[in-house]
């Protein structure tokens, strides 16, 4: 069936896609048991940002490392303006912040830059690679790499570093963490700018494939956030595994079933999953005696 | 018949068997300790007994009806209720509060009376409320029913969760180390209290590392290590039970000598 | 006599009510006033579930879009009266609830809030794809109330926004009564209980997954009635109403004026409500101020705008 | 070595201690005791940094120390096992320890792990499990080594014996008593009043956000004030 | 002075419309002011933007009535927001000219209600006529499910029977999709398909076109007039985009426009001005907005009042004035006034718009 493979391959094309925004979250939610609504704007940023230093002159690989040193200073400069100040609030409330935040940075990105779409080229050009009888474009392979590369690096990052532990120890409980000498303040800054910079990555890699525009953010974060919840919030692996099953899912009932309810088969599978595992395929259960 | 019998329990956590076949009784009126080392598998026995966990052998059985499984709000419909190691308070409420929703079995009535205030519901909240004041002042803590219940020591948040169990009509009372955290002083206003319960003719089981308080109020002990009852008994017996002094008392004494007296 | 805080509340409130329209330069104010309403009463569902039992939703909007779409359709194709579909739309609304609140109320934290958020989209995809019967992504045009014209009958003329300002807020009074019974209620007590603690709510006898069921079913009903009141009162209604942007923005509503207080998550709703139409005055420059408020309120007033006020002024909790 | 000033600490608008004086010399072991709600708990909190003062100073080995962050506290010697015992409940054991050492990369993290898991060898067993699934105790031995893995020069312990087993709390004053040799300062904070008077050199009482009494730990069980309200004799 | 009332999607999803809408009426209405206003007075414009959401527009529309006390409504970029001003701008009785697709604003026709833009249906009719003219007898549809794409997607269904033409295939997509490739795979695998279809507007029609080339489909592929705009060739590639095919107004080939054609001058003026001062390529969403404030001036114009009552019977009055979407002539039944000759059918060729008529 050709047809499979092609359903395969926009639906592995998509899912990388998921999966870099979904892999966005794990470090600041990680951090802080926040997850950071203003994820999807990080995308944004990368992909404008971008564009905006390309369409200046600058070459493409330049446009796009200013693009992620600057949104990690925009994640940077989130943390410390909003969410330091907020310590010790709700976690709810921190959420609100990060909403406010993706209003806040989508409305300066409208001014700064405009309200219309925008793409540069691909990286290694837009000539199709056949395999079997399907198609795929070459960027679509620089994306699967930049969310394969991201996952490697963040697991290990989460399992084999000190720094690591540290971020997981902050959000576990604070208290403790500052105990034990961990700079907890500067833990959220450090996750805040990694985050923001994974996310701005994420724009570069996909703005070729998905355009960009200023309010490109929020429908990405959202499918980003499921993704992240399906594979289990927090783990790098589920966020790689989450978002590829999501854009699977949504491929191939696209392909099969019925294009229209898409989105919504996709989102019936995550609640039978979550039903069947409650902390997603790889979240791992909290342990808390009583 | 005991009011609360326990028959083979065992559970296991991945390869370690935290309890295994353990049994026991209680009767009206009688205080059952549970001692042991620390991971002996007392909080787990617990945790089986009220429900939070489901054993993976054995029976539990109350007032003679099998209740192995069931959830712990059918229990506390049954009569039982407890404390537990590590605090469960109802930190967004106040004091007073916390100690009202243990009474939530008698003042609960239908959603809509609730929410239409009508006069059935707002007369059993007020039973409700006079109810947990006197609570309150048995345990010392009259002066702080108005305070967010997360201000309070930890001392106080012990005695507030004895306070929210005793609410209920309580037929058995399981408390996991209620004077944890106490001074001696403190400790014996507990000890005092817990007898008092007993008198009325509630059943109690109690885990609880304080030596003097155990001793001193039980009148059956249970002894478990490494989730296996090692020994049962009187006191007296069960304190000079080699095996128990070994795997638990230890040898040397911190107590004055005199402390018994 | 010492007011209690129920009866404070009820009494700001329906002076609030009455009195603003003294001072309301044109009859347009009446229609924000009323959308405030509707929003508030919407917001009061998620100060139940949320704010007293702790349960994260991202989905409401699917109710109020049930609600909408229920006074749309029942007096079309059942030949109700739309006030009858209303009910309809809210008891639909409540079985819904109850079959899906079983199984996602299982979830915890943002297990529970994307599970909400799917049941949201859900919805808000039923309403824009099948056209045949909702109309789709344009909408559909929703029956007069009839309700202005009966009183005109008796002798009381209002204007539309006028008529809806008076209505509504009515109905945001009976809300945040019936709310505020609750919450001083044993099935409140529970339900703030097992947001402290399920395992000790349920050792005291509070049946956790009923008790949030039952917090569930009741902000699905008044979900449901701020979407039909938004649907009667426009006479036209899209599926935006059942798009997870307007779940977001209830619960925003709730969280910033004080998710656990009743006065103040109608704040809440009443500040986002104004918000934009003030903002209108910064043109492009809104939404950086809308992010930069909710930003600032959350900052310096992190328990909410109000229950921080009244922390403020009295030296502790409202 | 660790010196306390007219320290005062709120809760909002109610001051929880109310100018608090106390000292303790270099390597020497002192204990504070006090019912229920006294303030032992905050005035640790307030010497490691978790707690705001609101007045007075803590001078630590001849520096003010007051308006140093928590996290930095650490570095300068002063460790502290917390009441709740605040373990990371969804890392490992062996990564609490870790942890404990977050500090130091040296070679010596090892050893101090080692003779960790040899004070407590339940947590050598337990090492690769996630902390939330120890029994009440275990976590309690494990907050206690994990502040030792920081290396303190000065040791703040509040209400170690919690939930130990007889046995162990044995163990522990004979702990507290070992710090002596190893030239570290300690705070103790307890309810097992006559344990802690037992080991320590010097004793302070605690009564509703005050010291109300202070003398040498021999004195101070010979109190009959002490002796009744603390003591139970 | 005579105020203006205009609410539109400047920002949120149908921001890709509403936001040239915006910025021409702006754009003009200060024009107009700086040479002397309308019947000597100078025009106040109030302008709102609903964000798409129909509930908001509702609202700005009353307070545009009642507070701003406007004397004609322009906007409601998208047909719900237009839908739900409606009820507001008949009770209040000011006339309303919206700037959506929907054949419902106009038929039946309403009192107080106009429209500028061409109904979908007639860009579906042109499109099919195009078809038959080459022998395209079976097609693939493929829409976006937003507003504009459903609507649409509608009408073309409603009317294919019409010209002989079979709905082979039906796809959509989300109007924030990534990759379109399986639903379009479907479609290529669909037998007999000549052609296929795309309503919609966006990034999705961009995105279509590259997975279109992507699988190599094969078949000539027709967009809707919801791409209009020079961006769109950028944004799919010229490479892709070659062979493209789509209903169009003047204003997107105002530069290759015949020299006698009744749009050049006013197409070409609009087009320089809107660039000059955006920076930005002009739309075809702006022209809506063009078209809707010149035939509300030009009707303030002739009814030499500013009454709502009289600007609303000289809109009803407005006869041969020409737009960027063509030449309008309203009547009594007619409250839309274009008819199909409006649209032009263009072809994508060496990256640029050539006119195939
Ligand atoms: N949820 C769980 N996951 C993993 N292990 C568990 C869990 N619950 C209990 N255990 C293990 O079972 C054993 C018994 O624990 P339990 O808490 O019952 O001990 P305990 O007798 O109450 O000890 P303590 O006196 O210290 O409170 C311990 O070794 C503990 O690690
Ligand atoms: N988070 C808080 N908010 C408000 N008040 C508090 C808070 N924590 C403690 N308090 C109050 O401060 C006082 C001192 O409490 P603290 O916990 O220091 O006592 P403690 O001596 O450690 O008691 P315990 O022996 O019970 O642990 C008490 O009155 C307590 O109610
Ligand atoms: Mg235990
Ligand atoms: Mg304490």
């Amino acid at each position: 069936m050709p047809e499979l493979m092609q359903f395969l391959l926009s639906g592995v094309t998509v899912g990388a896609v998921y999966a870099l925004v979904a892999l966005g979250f794990t470090i600041i939610y990680n951090a802080s048991d926040v997850v950071n609504f203003a994820q999807g704007e990080f995308v944004m940023l990368g992909g404008m940002i971008t564009v905006f230093a390309f369409e200046a002159g600058l070459p493409l690989p330049l446009a796009a490392l200013i693009a992620i040193a600057a949104t990690a200073a925009v994640g940077v400069a989130l943390n410390k303006l909003a969410i330091e100040p907020a310590r010790g609030a709700p976690v709810v409330s921190l959420i609100i912040i990060t909403i406010g935040a993706s209003i806040f940075i989508r409305g300066v990105t409208q001014l700064v830059f405009d309200k219309q779409l925008h793409r540069f080229p691909a990286f290694t050009g837009d000539e199709p690679i056949r395999i079997l009888a399907a198609t795929i474009l070459p960027q679509s392979l620089w994306v699967i790499a930049g969310a394969v590369l991201v996952f490697i690096a963040l697991w290990l990052f989460f399992t084999r570093t000190l720094t690591g532990k540290a971020v997981l120890a902050t959000s576990n409980n604070r208290v403790a963490a500052q105990l034990v000498g961990i700079n907890t303040n500067w833990v959220m800054t450090l996750s805040f700018a990694l985050s923001a910079a994974i996310g701005a990555l994420a724009g570069v890699l996909v703005t070729p494939i998905t355009l960009t525009s200023y309010d490109l953010g929020i429908a990405l974060a959202l499918k980003g956030f499921a993704a992240a919840m399906l594979g289990g919030m927090g783990n790098p692996k589920g966020a790689l595994v989450g978002g590829l099953l999501l854009g699977l899912l949504e491929a191939l009932t696209a392909g099969f079933i019925s294009s229209q309810y898409k989105d919504a088969v996709a989102f019936v599978v995550i609640l039978a999953v979550l039903f069947a595992m409650p902390q997603g395929l790889f979240g791992r259960n909290a342990v808390n005696r009583v | 018949m005991s009011l609360l019998s326990v028959e083979g329990l065992g559970i296991a956590f991945g390869g370690l068997k935290a309890v295994d076949d353990v049994s026991f009784s209680v009767n009206p009126g009688e205080i059952v300790s549970v001692i042991g080392p620390n991971g002996a598998g007392k909080t787990t026995l617990f945790n089986m007994i009220s429900g939070v966990y489901v054993p993976r052998s054995g029976r539990v059985r109350l007032n003679g009806e099998d209740v192995t499984g069931f959830s712990p709000h059918l229990l506390a419909r049954r009569g039982m209720s407890r404390t537990f190691q590590n605090l469960q308070i109802f930190q967004n409420m106040t004091v007073l509060e916390n100690a009202i929703a243990g009474f939530h079995l008698s003042e609960k009535g239908s959603v809509l009376a609730d929410l239409f205030g009508l006069p059935g519901s707002r007369r059993r909240s007020r039973d409700a409320r006079t109810g947990a004041r006197e609570l309150l002042a048995r345990v010392g803590l009259a002066n702080a029913a108005e305070l967010e219940a997360g201000s309070l020591s930890y001392g106080a948040l012990k005695r507030l969760e004895i306070a929210r169990a005793l609410a209920l009509d309580t037929k058995v009372l399981l408390l996991d180390e209620p004077a944890a955290g106490c001074n001696a002083v403190e400790t014996a206003e507990i000890d005092h209290l817990i007898a008092e319960v007993a008198a009325s003719g509630v059943a109690i089981l109690l885990v609880e590392h304080d030596m003097k308080m155990v001793m001193r109020i039980s009148n059956h002990i249970v002894v478990l290590d490494h989730g296996v009852k090692i020994a049962e008994g009187e006191p007296a017996a069960v304190s000079r039970d080699p095996n128990v002094i070994a795997a638990y008392l230890g040898t040397k004494t911190e107590e004055p000598s005199h402390a018994h007296g | 006599m010492r007011l209690t805080v129920k009866q404070t509340t009820l009494l700001v409130l329906a002076l609030l009510i009455a009195v603003t329209p003294f001072f309301f330069p044109s009859a347009f104010y009446f229609r924000v006033g009323s959308l405030l309403f509707v929003n508030g009463v919407a917001v009061l569902g998620i100060v139940i579930l949320t704010g007293f039992a702790g349960q994260i939703s991202l989905g409401h909007a699917g109710f109020a879009g049930i609600g909408a779409y229920a006074s749309a359709l029942a007096p079309v194709h059942l030949g109700l009266h739309p006030a009858v579909a209303a009910i309809l739309g809210a008891g639909l609304s409540a079985v819904v609830a109850y079959v899906v609140g079983r199984p996602i109320l299982r979830l915890k934290g943002y297990y529970l809030a994307v599970a909400s958020l799917g049941f949201g989209i859900l919805v808000s995809m039923v309403l824009s794809n099948e056209a045949w019967l909702t109309g789709g992504p344009d909408g559909i045009a929703v029956a007069d109330l009839g309700l202005r014209q009966a009183l005109k009958k008796l002798g009381l003329e209002l204007s539309a926004p006028e008529f809806w300002y008076f209505f509504c807020g009515l109905c945001l009074l009976v809300g945040a009564w019936l709310a505020l019974n609750l919450y001083d209620s044993p099935t409140g007590r529970a339900l703030r209980a097992l947001h402290g603690s399920e395992i000790a709510a349920s050792t005291v006898g509070v049946d956790v997954p009923r008790a949030k069921l039952q917090a569930f079913v009741i902000s699905a009903v008044y979900a449901s009635a701020s979407g039909s009141l938004l649907a009667l009162q426009n006479k036209f209604i899209t599926p935006d109403v059942a798009g997870y942007m307007h779940s977001i923005e209830l619960v925003t509503m709730a969280v910033l004026g004080g998710a656990g207080s009743v006065l103040g998550a109608i704040f809440g709703a009443g500040i986002l409500t104004l918000l934009p139409q003030v903002l209108t005055v910064f043109a492009e420059y809104e939404q950086v101020v809308l992010g930069l408020v909710m930003m600032l309120v959350m900052i310096f007033l992190r328990e909410g705008l109000l229950p921080s006020l009244m922390r403020q002024f009295t030296g502790r909790g409202a | 070595m660790l010196t306390v000033e007219g320290l005062r600490s709120r809760y909002g608008r109610i001051e929880a201690l109310h100018g608090i004086d106390l000292h303790i010399d270099s390597g020497e072991i002192v204990t504070i005791v006090g019912a229920n709600g006294a303030g032992k708990t905050t005035l640790l909190r307030c010497l490691s940094g978790l707690q705001p003062v609101s007045g007075g100073e803590i001078i630590f080995r001849g520096e003010s120390i007051a308006a140093t962050p928590a996290h930095k506290r650490l570095g300068r010697g002063l460790a502290q096992s917390p009441e709740g015992r605040q373990i990371f409940t969804n890392l490992t054991v062996e990564e609490n320890l870790r942890l404990g050492a977050f500090l130091f990369t040296d070679d010596r993290v090892d050893q101090d792990m080692e003779n960790a898991f040899q004070m407590f060898p339940i947590l050598r067993e337990k090492r690769n499990l996630a902390a939330g699934g120890l029994s009440g105790g275990q976590q309690q031995m494990l907050a206690i080594a994990r502040a030792l893995m920081g290396r303190p020069s000065c040791l703040l312990l509040d209400e170690p014996s919690m939930g130990l087993a007889p046995i162990l709390v044995q163990q522990i004053f004979d702990v507290v008593r070992s710090m002596r040799d190893l030239k570290v300062t300690v705070l103790l904070v307890e309810q097992n009043a006559f344990g802690a008077l037992s080991v320590a050199d010097r004793g302070y009482v605690m009564e509703t956000g005050r010291i109300t009494m202070e003398g040498s730990a021999g004195e101070l069980l010979a109190d009959p004030r002490v002796r009744e309200a603390y003591l139970g004799i | 002075e005579i105020r203006i009332g205009a609410t539109v999607s400047a920002t949120g999803p149908a921001s890709f419309l509403g936001d040239p809408e915006a910025k021409t009426l702006e754009m003009l209405v200060e024009e107009i002011n700086a040479k002397g206003g309308v019947n000597g007075e100078q025009l106040k414009l109030v302008l709102y933007d609903d964000g798409g959401d129909p509930n908001k527009a509702r609202t700005f529309a009353t307070r545009l009535v009642e507070d701003d006390e406007v004397v004609a409504i322009i906007g409601g970029t998208t047909t719900g927001t237009t839908m739900s001003i409606i009820p507001v701008a008949e009770d209040a009785e000011v006339p309303f000219i919206s700037l959506a697709g929907a054949i419902e604003i106009i038929d039946p026709v309403k009192h107080w209600v106009f429209k500028t833009p061409h109904t979908d249906r007639m860009a579906c009719q042109k499109i099919f006529e195009d078809m038959k003219k080459n022998a395209i007898s079976k097609i693939g549809v493929i829409s976006g499910t937003d507003g504009f794409g459903a609507s649409m997607h509608k009408q073309c269904i409603a009317v294919a029977g019409d010209y002989g033409i079979e709905i082979a295939a039906d796809e959509t997509y989300g109007p924030q999709d990534a990759d379109m490739t399986p639903q379009l795979t479907n479609i290529k695998g669909t037998a007999g398909v000549q052609a296929v279809l795309n309503a919609g507007f966006g990034q999705g029609p961009s995105i279509v076109t590259r997975n279109y080339s992507q699988l190599a489909v094969g078949v000539p592929l027709y967009q809707s007039h919801g791409v209009a705009s020079d961006g769109f060739i950028e944004l799919a590639g010229a490479k892709a985009a070659e062979g493209v095919r789509l209903p169009g107004t003047a204003l997107l080939v105002a530069g290759i426009l015949a020299d006698g054609d009744s749009q050049k001058a006013v197409v070409t003026e609009y087009k320089a001005a809107y660039e000059k001062k955006t920076g930005s390529a002009v739309s075809t969403f702006g022209g809506y907005a063009h078209d809707a404030l010149r035939i509300l001036v030009d009707a303030i114009g002739r009814a030499g009042s500013a009454e709502p009552e009289a600007i609303r019977d000289a809109i009803e009055g407005t006869s041969g004035l020409v737009g960027t979407t063509g030449v309008v002539t309203m009547s009594a039944d007619n409250h839309l006034g274009l008819d199909l000759s409006a649209f032009r059918m263009l072809e994508i060729k060496d990256g640029g718009w050539t006119i195939i008529e």
